[in-house]
């Protein structure tokens, strides 16, 4: 019995119901939020792998087991979207955004809950406390209207995926009697290949929860609206630990592996895992392809979001020892790059007060600290090598290879390379390029979100160039799902099958290189700082031209010619078959409400129709 | 140790790659001079314009833009130091080609950053353009690298050149013909030759990102271009020419490669960038699938 | 006296001239032989470049109006030292045919400090050659420094350059006294 | 064809006359200025070509000159306006071409001449002009020219100041 895993749950939520009767009192629901946090993290720190507790609950003379058990996935998940937390809510101090430190809290409690429970009831009871805060998180945006639209489709979505999963887990129940996770996993993997259909059925009924949660194609639409509309300070937590809980509820059934239990195969692969790896492609591109075209920053970032979500899955799709480790790497790597940026993005947003794309420019003389932890970002995301995103697409792209799977590597390589081309997008339209006079006066963000940046921007070199920190715990993790580990020779290498990186030797060679590229730089003539309006016009008079900022910066449009490349899959839109389904929904619903509503003998005759159901299927039960 | 070897192999491979990258500009304006019937600058012109562009003023559009330029040159040469170039072979564990060509990446960036910090539209849509056309070439030479990964069982390219020696039968090229010929259309975009030179169309966006580039800041420009073309074909010579015994018939053979991409670049004319786009998502790509699909099957 | 160090860059200045051609005037018609595989300019290092920032030498070819003076000087400041102009034709010694014309300059090197100057009308591309020939030997020479007599004489030409851009009265005085007799 | 057209212009009382086999001239005063014009565009004379002015000093008149041209038949109109120099007004014809509105604004500035009604005459080619309209026959450009670039005289390179020619 040990009493700090309950405890972990407990803490965020006292802290939370103390934040949210101070929260008119922003400051102080911050104050109460962070230090939460940071005992959270002690405790988190004082949590070992093997650590259990269980409860039994009597609830209307049933007994509902609740149990908790940490393990070497949760450690890990545990730590890092713990620290992010931490570091988020201090930056949060310094923040004019209406996100709630309560709402947080909850999400935490939530987020520990997930993370350690052993059963499913405790798991939904989690999801759903987790779905709703971060529902009215959502609200609070700048603009109100939107974000309640947001939040409202949001909700939609997490309904759909909580009616999916409350059904795959009372299946479950009525197969095996048990809520336990390891239990029904276990049960899942004896009888997959006797059945391979029923547990394909079962798993799918989470794995749209998951999916969902993680805002998987094709059920993405939710995760741009969402993340662009809630508050500048809660998307990061969106961003950046939130879309990992599907991927940890995925890696909890992955172990259900299909591959030894003569289910057919496709290109070496499961057929299953085949589709599913086919999907995080998908995802991928697309998300990739939608990223390229939005103005609004924190979209585009969304579907960043969403398109390295796609790597992952894919990845993972896999289920080998490269894929899992690939997968887990750049879901870490992920929550360290995305949470820098969507916090250097809040910094942005505060100073300037808009988050279109068009309208900015030029800000990087004006907020140098900022700019050089997105500018780490952006390397990161890139999979720059010294930076942290590296390694883990290097490893994607091998696990996909050492399966024989050229066309989903091109794919996914095409979503790399354009993830660079809509990182530079976004980075020119708010950093570079001419700085409009509105923005005369902005100033960096204050000290302590400047501390944020500094050690985020540390991170992700320290993490990019000492990958085996990361790496050992995840070969425990792989090691724990039954996996053989890749063998990690020291902290510096990301050990792959087709060939090592070394990372620090890029770090130094980066190191040398730039020494001597700027000993080239001061030997060479002087050169002089000039404005940016003292620009090449083609000799035309800037005077006499008009000639603005705004008019002389190019961001408007930035990828027209791609826009005509792709131009045939715009056509087909996602968001518009889920608009389908409401529409009918409402009209059928209403149709139905019609007969109810209508004539009260007539709903006196459906109730009574109902009831003699109802008790001739529970007779007949 | 690792520190001195990098030392001199940074000092040693970036001069050696920068005079024979600036060599090849100065024999490729001689060919291409020769194909249009003129009689073409000296040889080492491209020498006499470095050394006068280094000692030429300049303005700077501040910090950013300083970085930027010299990351162009110094991230290629941090990159060019991993490449296996017949004898010199400085961490013949650590030769990656993913990783070099992420690495490259780095200095088009720090590039991008550069010129677009100068707050010149010209420039920002050249990188734009160059950008598209990077997603549009890079591509076609992924599905060729992946396929030389899944042939030769490795991914470092001391090791491809290792599975190709014994003889002119045993590279790439021949064994993997499909492919070398997407790699070679796709390396045509890489050096950004014709008619894939969207990014620096003088005459309609006023040579793109070197708009307001002048003097050392040009300088650097031209440099990164040299060691570009250096890096771009090394890579090609390690991947389906079989490397070198010797770093001179390494020289030669990237000069094979060069050439080429030279004929073709005198005689052409410019695709709009979709087209541009499209034609290597068409051509090269249809070969690099096919080289895959006979790799996998 | 020049240093060592000096000469040696003036040579290589000399042997790598980057061109901006500023082609207002007629004389853009003879700089397409000049470059292509008649005369080729390229092996003596001289080629065409696209802005003024890249480029050492401003060839003005020909007649300057007023409103394209201005941009000219504008371009010519945009330019980084060491920096050379050339004076394409007759139009810029004297105006040439447009001696007399209200809106034509007539000496460019009151306004911008030009280095050498083609004369002819038009000059043919072997003089455009034999003054890039002669430009080399000023530079290698040291002579050519017509940047630095801009800098230092800059209140000069400033003067020079307001008296056009910036009038605030009639340039004929009496317009009555000078109009002619019907 | 280009008989009937002249025809047709004496019937309304204008005086017309063939200046080639494809060109005709035709003298309007100008209150009528606008109603030639729109009834030379309903016959036919669809394109306006040009605007052009001419000064006559010595009978102290501006002769506007509207060129238009009739591609269906081959043929040039010439409507030539005569205005008093000394009150140098005239209606726009934006309402018939628009097209009118940017040559008018430079008849404006190299003739001084007013057009009521168009709304843009700002300064087009000239920029701070401050002497009488230019292109006018009372102003000497080469006065002008001497005065504003001063051209001196220099031994040293050999150049002579450029000598007036008078035509006779």
């Amino acid at each position: 019995m040990n009493y700090n895993v309950i405890w972990l749950v407990f803490t965020p939520l006292i802290g939370s119901a103390i934040a949210a009767i101070l929260y008119k009192v922003k400051f102080l629901d911050r104050i109460v939020t962070f230090s939460t946090f940071v005992i959270t993290l002690f405790l988190v720190f004082s949590t070992h792998v093997g650590q259990s507790y269980s409860l039994n609950l009597n609830f209307m003379n049933k007994v509902l087991p609740l149990s908790w058990n940490v393990t070497h996935l949760s450690i890990f998940m545990l730590y890092i979207s713990v620290i992010f937390g931490t570091i988020l809510t201090f930056y949060s101090l310094i923040d004019k955004s209406k996100m709630k430190g309560f709402l947080l809290l909850l999400i935490l409690a939530a987020n520990n809950w997930i993370f350690t429970t052993n059963d499913m009831i405790g798991f939904f009871f989690a999801w759903e406390l987790m779905g709703w805060a971060s529902v009215v998180s959502v609200l609070g945006g700048r603009d109100e209207k939107a974000s309640r639209h947001a939040a409202l489709y949001y909700a939609l979505m997490s309904i759909a995926g909580s009616y999916s999963m409350f059904f795959g887990i009372f299946t479950l129940w009525r197969l095996t009697g048990s809520f336990a996770i390891s239990t029904n996993v276990a049960y899942l993997s004896s009888i997959v290949g006797v059945h391979p259909w029923w547990v394909i059925g079962i798993v799918s009924l989470f794995f749209v929860t998951f999916m969902i949660k993680a805002g998987i194609f094709p059920f993405h639409t939710w995760v741009p609206m969402a993340y662009a509309w809630a508050p500048d300070t809660f998307t990061p937590f969106l961003s950046a630990v939130m879309s990992k809980y599907g991927i940890y509820g995925m890696l909890l059934f992955l172990p259900i592996s299909l591959m030894e239990k003569g289910v057919p195969t496709a290109f070496g692969l499961p057929w299953v895992n085949y589709i599913f790896m086919w999907i995080g492609v998908i995802t991928a591109v697309v998300g990739t392809v939608l990223a390229f075209f939005q103005d609004d920053v924190k979209k585009l970032f969304a579907y960043s979001s969403f398109s390295n979500l796609g790597y992952i899955v894919a990845a993972i799709a896999l289920f080998t020892p490269v894929g899992v480790t690939a997968g887990i790497y750049h879901a870490f790597n992920h929550l360290l790059f995305k949470g820098a940026l969507f916090i250097t993005l809040a910094a942005v947003i505060s100073r300037t007060g808009t988050s279109k794309m068009s309208e900015m420019g030029g800000l990087w003389r004006k907020m140098p600290v900022t700019f050089f932890t997105f500018f780490v970002g952006i390397a990161s995301a890139a999979g720059i090598p010294p930076f942290n995103g590296f390694g883990s697409k290097w490893l994607v792209y091998q696990a996909m290879i050492k399966q024989h799977l050229p066309f989903a590597t091109v794919m996914l390589f095409l979503a790399s390379t354009g993830a660079f081309m809509y990182l530079f997008k976004a980075f020119h339209s708010v950093f570079l390029g001419q700085r409009s006079h509105r923005y005369d006066n902005v100033k960096e963000v204050p000290v302590i979100g400047q501390i944020v940046e500094y050690f985020l921007m540390f991170a992700m070199i320290f993490f990019g160039l000492q990958p085996g920190y990361i790496l050992r715990p995840i070969g425990a993790i792989v090691s724990s799902m039954g996996l053989k580990p890749l063998h990690v020779m020291s902290n510096g290498y990301v050990t792959g099958m087709f060939s090592n990186v070394y990372m620090p030797i890029i770090g130094w060679s980066l190191a040398v290189s730039f020494t001597f590229g700027f000993i080239l730089f001061f030997i060479s003539a002087k050169h002089k700082y000039v404005s940016q309006e003292d620009n090449y016009t083609a000799g035309q008079l800037p005077e006499e031209w008009n000639l603005t900022p705004e008019t002389y910066q190019f961001s408007w449009k930035f990828y027209e010619p791609v826009e005509s490349v792709f131009a045939p899959f715009f056509k087909v839109k996602v968001d518009g078959f889920f608009r389908g389904l409401a529409d009918w929904t409402v009209a059928t619903s209403s149709a139905i409400k019609e007969i109810f509503v209508s004539n009260a003998q007539m709903y006196a005759f459906f109730a009574v129709v109902g009831l003699i159901i109802f008790v001739i299927a529970g007779w007949a039960a | 140790m690792i520190f001195l070897k990098l030392l001199e192999g940074i000092v040693g491979i970036g001069a050696l790659s920068i005079a024979v990258g600036l060599l090849f500009m100065g024999i490729g304006r001689k060919i291409t001079a020769r194909i249009h019937r003129r009689y073409g600058p000296p040889v080492l012109q491209n020498f006499i314009d470095i050394f006068k562009l280094f000692s030429k003023s300049s303005i700077s559009h501040g910090f950013a833009f300083d970085l930027g330029l010299v990351a162009g040159v110094s991230a290629l040469i941090a990159a060019v130091v991993f490449l296996p170039m017949g004898q010199i072979n400085l961490f013949p564990h650590n030769s990656s080609l993913i990783m070099i060509l992420y690495l490259m990446t780095m200095a088009y960036l720090g590039m991008a950053m550069g010129v677009s910090s100068s707050g010149n539209p010209n420039a920002t849509i050249g990188i734009a353009r160059a950008l598209t056309m990077m997603m549009g070439y890079e591509v076609p030479f992924a599905a060729v690298i992946f396929s030389v990964y899944i042939f030769a069982k490795t991914g470092s390219l001391t090791n491809i050149v290792a599975a190709q020696g014994g003889g002119f039968l045993n590279w790439n090229m021949v064994r993997l013909p499909f492919g070398f010929l997407a790699a070679e259309i796709a390396l045509q975009g890489m050096l950004g030759e014709k008619p894939f030179d969207m990014a620096i169309a003088p005459a309609e966006i006023a040579s793109g990102p070197m708009v307001e580039l002048g003097g050392k800041y040009l300088g650097f420009g031209m440099l990164q271009h040299a060691v570009g073309i250096y890096l771009e074909t090394g890579i090609m010579v390690d991947l389906f020419l079989g490397g070198a015994s010797n770093i001179w018939i390494f020289v030669v053979k990237q000069f094979e490669l060069f050439f080429i991409a030279l004929l073709i670049n005198a005689i052409l004319p410019r695709f709009k960038i979709e087209d541009g786009v499209k034609f290597m998502w068409k051509v090269p790509l249809l070969l690099g699938v096919i080289q895959a699909l006979i790799v996998v099957l | 006296m020049m240093s060592e160090w000096e000469s040696l860059t003036n040579f290589f200045r000399g042997r790598s001239f980057w061109m901006l051609h500023y082609c207002t005037g007629c004389g853009a018609m003879e700089l397409p032989p000049t470059m292509t595989s008649r005369w080729d300019m390229e092996r003596f290092g001289i080629i065409p470049m696209a802005t003024p920032r890249q480029a050492d030498i401003l060839l003005v070819t020909g007649y300057l109006s007023l409103k394209s003076l201005k941009r000219l000087i504008y371009t010519y400041e945009q330019m980084h030292a060491p920096k050379w102009v050339l004076g394409f034709g007759s139009c810029t010694i004297n105006g040439g045919v447009y001696w007399d014309s209200y809106n034509v300059i007539e000496k460019l090197d009151k306004y911008l400090p030009v280095d050498l100057y083609i004369a002819g009308c038009m000059p043919r591309p072997e003089a455009i050659l034999d003054a890039f020939k002669r430009l080399r030997e000023l530079v290698e020479k040291g002579e050519a420094k017509g940047y630095e007599k801009y800098v230092k004489n800059y209140d000069w030409y400033k003067a020079n350059q307001d008296r056009l851009f910036k009038r605030i009265k009639p340039v004929l005085q009496k317009p009555e006294e000078v109009t002619r007799s019907a | 064809m280009l008989d009937k057209r002249i025809e047709e212009m004496k019937k309304m009382g204008l005086d017309a006359r063939a200046l080639e086999n494809w060109q005709f001239e035709v003298s309007v005063p100008r209150e009528r200025t606008a109603e030639v014009l729109s009834y030379l565009k309903s016959i036919g004379f669809k394109t306006f070509i040009h605007l052009a002015c001419v000064d006559w000093i010595e009978e102290q008149e501006f002769e506007l000159v509207y060129n238009l041209e009739n591609y269906a038949e081959k043929l040039q109109a010439l409507v030539k306006v005569r205005i008093p120099r000394n009150k140098p007004e005239m209606e726009t014809m934006m309402s018939i071409w628009g097209l009118c509105q940017v040559y008018e604004r430079e008849i404006h500035e190299f003739f001084g001449i007013n057009f009521v009604g168009n709304p843009n005459l700002k300064p087009f080619f000239l920029d701070e002009w401050l002497d009488i309209p230019p292109l006018r026959k009372d102003f000497d450009t080469l006065a002008f020219s001497q005065e504003l670039f001063e051209f001196k005289e220099d031994e040293s390179h050999g150049i002579k100041a450029p000598k007036r020619i008078e035509y006779k």
